[in-house]
């Protein structure tokens, strides 16, 4: 026979009266917890429940926690005014029932409820058994691999960059065409060069800047860095001045980055790269960039 | 490549890795390798540990590979990690398993099944990141669905949701008793159940004396 | 205790440790052993991995002993790096948070809410392409709009900003009043107080939890 309700009572003041600053209700994990309880120390069926006598033990339970100044929350004032519900229409002539004619027991939905309830809490002690990570396990923490070397990696380059390698374009034009004055009557524009760049860099991931610099790289992919000579008398001084403020503009708008890569000992060197640097595939540009300007 | 190269390749890639590599991936790593190949490199692996008595083995958790100690060395590692092991109050462990099982489950369903409030307990497994919302039901207040999270797989070292004892075994653990079966179709839609006598009804003044004696056994 | 269990204790340690561990500190941690008995287990457990042509060893590094690979897979090593899963600092959440609640947002706004300088966080979120330019808001100076992208809502396992879920919805996990919160901590106990290794950093499947959080009214 399981320990009366009372002693258990008993214990629980005692040990709250010798340790007043950390009172502890037994863990009860809810109404369904504390019923379950008492099913188990009375040794009935949960589909069986003496709804009086639990009934009448689940109270002096919530007694007891009003003795011990613990707020009785209300989830157990509903679940004992459900107990109440249950014991009165037990008393009473059927009232409800089923579907085949047979008298629906005013339990059935309590009992239900403590089986899906009863099965859940297995489930967690189960869980709770699982060798744990950081308890019971430990992981081996990984690596702190080293980095690709540098020549592999992509480094942000700073305008100072940028505008060394326009320099030396200018220059580069300045010794194959000296006498070249000849303006063409081509209107370049900045915008123009901003939605060609934006363009060329939607077309491929990444472009090397000389190649932007001197025309926009067809849609077909031609126009690869390095595959042939830029033939930069015939792009014109105008257009690479365009294209030159329209990626400074770009920049600065942070819708496109540049990298240039780096050599053993950490020297930027090699070609400059220019990719999208946002989300820019909801965004009519050509229509945008008016506004920008 | 023989072998005992591609062996020596995946258990350098288990032991780096910072997180579990799933085994489709690690087959990828390693040279004319299939994901099943590679599941017998680990398999291999592992059994090495055991014949020379490795203080480790390679675990499959949240779908991936990933080298563990085993639970014997608890109590020395537990001297190592400056955090605190995660404690998991009962309450957790039963929201975690209903979330773990219904999943995506309302917070409603949760205080169904446990008969109190989930709200807190919810907070604190979000927290830990134990679970995650998982969008909202479209019914009407469209209310937050919760889920668990990769990172529960790995706390409890399970490979997969599948690895949770399966709800066949859950259904197991309720009785053939008709109650039961009856009860189910009750809970559904059967509004008259609902309604509830005033919470009045318990009598707060009852002295421990009347408990003493009402408490005594019949 | 016998030699076999001390190198096991030692290897275990040396394999969950994030950090090199110190002779000294290895031996305070295995039971009756001296930093030389220590080095002592090292040795063995090294001199075990040449035999068994284990893909690691026990090196010493930064004044310690940590696992390393050996530098033959170096290269196979390097693929792992594409695996690691893009992490987001706290700054970047928080301006992630205001920028997909306020949306469309500019810098200036978010710096009000957060009360330092926006601009390198909103640039990273820009190149993770979590956050996009939408257009100039019609004032003077014109200041540039953000929002969240299409991948952000990828990231966060959202199928439109509909679902963000609202702050008053996670208001409502926590206790609705004082007595359920006491109620709380006497059940979960020193729960609340675990500290879950690196807070600084999360991991590319956040949670929208973390996002909420961020997002909270200062």
């Amino acid at each position: 026979m399981a320990a009366p309700v009372s002693d258990q009572i008993t214990e629980r003041l005692s040990e709250a009266v010798s340790l007043p600053y950390s009172v502890k209700l037994p863990v009860f994990e809810g109404p369904l917890d504390l019923l379950l309880h008492l099913i188990k120390v009375n040794e009935v069926e949960i589909t069986d429940i003496p709804v009086a006598r639990i009934g009448e033990q689940y109270l002096q339970y919530l007694t007891v926690m009003r003795e011990l100044n613990l707020d009785v929350v209300g989830e157990y004032l509903l679940m004992a005014a459900t107990l109440a519900w249950i014991k009165s229409r037990m008393l009473l002539p059927a009232e409800r029932v089923g579907e085949d004619g047979e008298e629906i027991d005013p339990r059935a939905e309590l009992v239900a409820r403590l089986l899906e309830y009863q099965r859940f809490k297995e489930v967690a002690q189960e869980l709770g058994d699982r060798n744990r990570l950081d308890r019971d396990v430990y992981a081996a923490p990984g690596l702190d691999l080293e980095t690709p070397s540098d020549s592999e990696r992509e480094i942000e380059v700073g305008l100072f960059d940028l505008v060394e390698a326009y320099r030396q374009v200018l220059e580069a034009k300045r010794d194959v065409a000296p006498e070249a004055h000849e303006i063409e009557a081509e209107e370049v524009t900045i915008r123009d060069r901003m939605v060609a760049i934006i363009d060329a860099l939607e077309a491929r991931a990444s472009v090397e800047f000389e190649v932007l610099l001197g025309d926009e790289v067809r849609k077909n992919g031609s126009g690869e860095a390095g595959e042939a000579e830029i033939d930069w008398q015939s792009i014109g001084r105008p257009k690479i001045v365009a294209s030159f403020i329209a990626m400074l503009e770009l920049t600065r708008l942070a819708a496109i980055r540049i990298y240039q890569s780096t050599d053993e000992i950490g020297f930027p060197s090699g070609p400059i790269h220019l990719r999208l640097a946002v989300d820019v595939g909801d965004r009519n540009w050509a229509k945008d960039l008016p506004e920008l300007m | 490549m023989d072998e005992t190269e591609k062996r020596g390749i995946a258990e350098a890639l288990i032991l780096a890795s910072m997180e579990p590599i799933p085994v489709a991936r690690l087959a990828k790593m390693i040279p004319r390798c299939t994901p099943s190949k590679a599941k017998a490199l680990v398999d291999s692996l592992n059994a090495d540990y055991v014949a020379q008595q490795r203080a480790f083995e390679i675990c499959e958790v949240a779908g991936g590979y990933q080298m563990r100690t085993h639970p014997e060395y608890k109590a020395y590692l537990a001297q190592l990690h400056k955090t605190r092991p995660l404690r998991l109050s009962n309450a957790a462990l039963e929201t975690l398993s209903i979330v773990a099982y219904r999943q995506p489950v309302t917070r409603g369903e949760v205080e169904q099944v446990r008969g109190v409030d989930a709200g807190p307990v919810m907070r604190s497994l979000l927290e830990r990141k134990l679970v995650k919302i998982a969008g909202h039901r479209e019914v009407p207040g469209r209310p937050m669905l919760y889920s668990t999270t990769k990172r529960f797989l790995e706390v409890f070292g399970l490979s997969d949701l599948e690895d949770l004892p399966t709800l066949r075994e859950l259904e197991d653990l309720k009785p053939s008793d008709p109650i039961a079966a009856e009860a189910e179709s009750a809970t559904e839609g059967d509004d008259d159940s609902v309604v509830m006598p005033e919470p009045q009804l318990v009598d707060a003044d009852v002295s421990l004396e009347d408990l003493e004696i009402a408490g005594k056994p019949h």
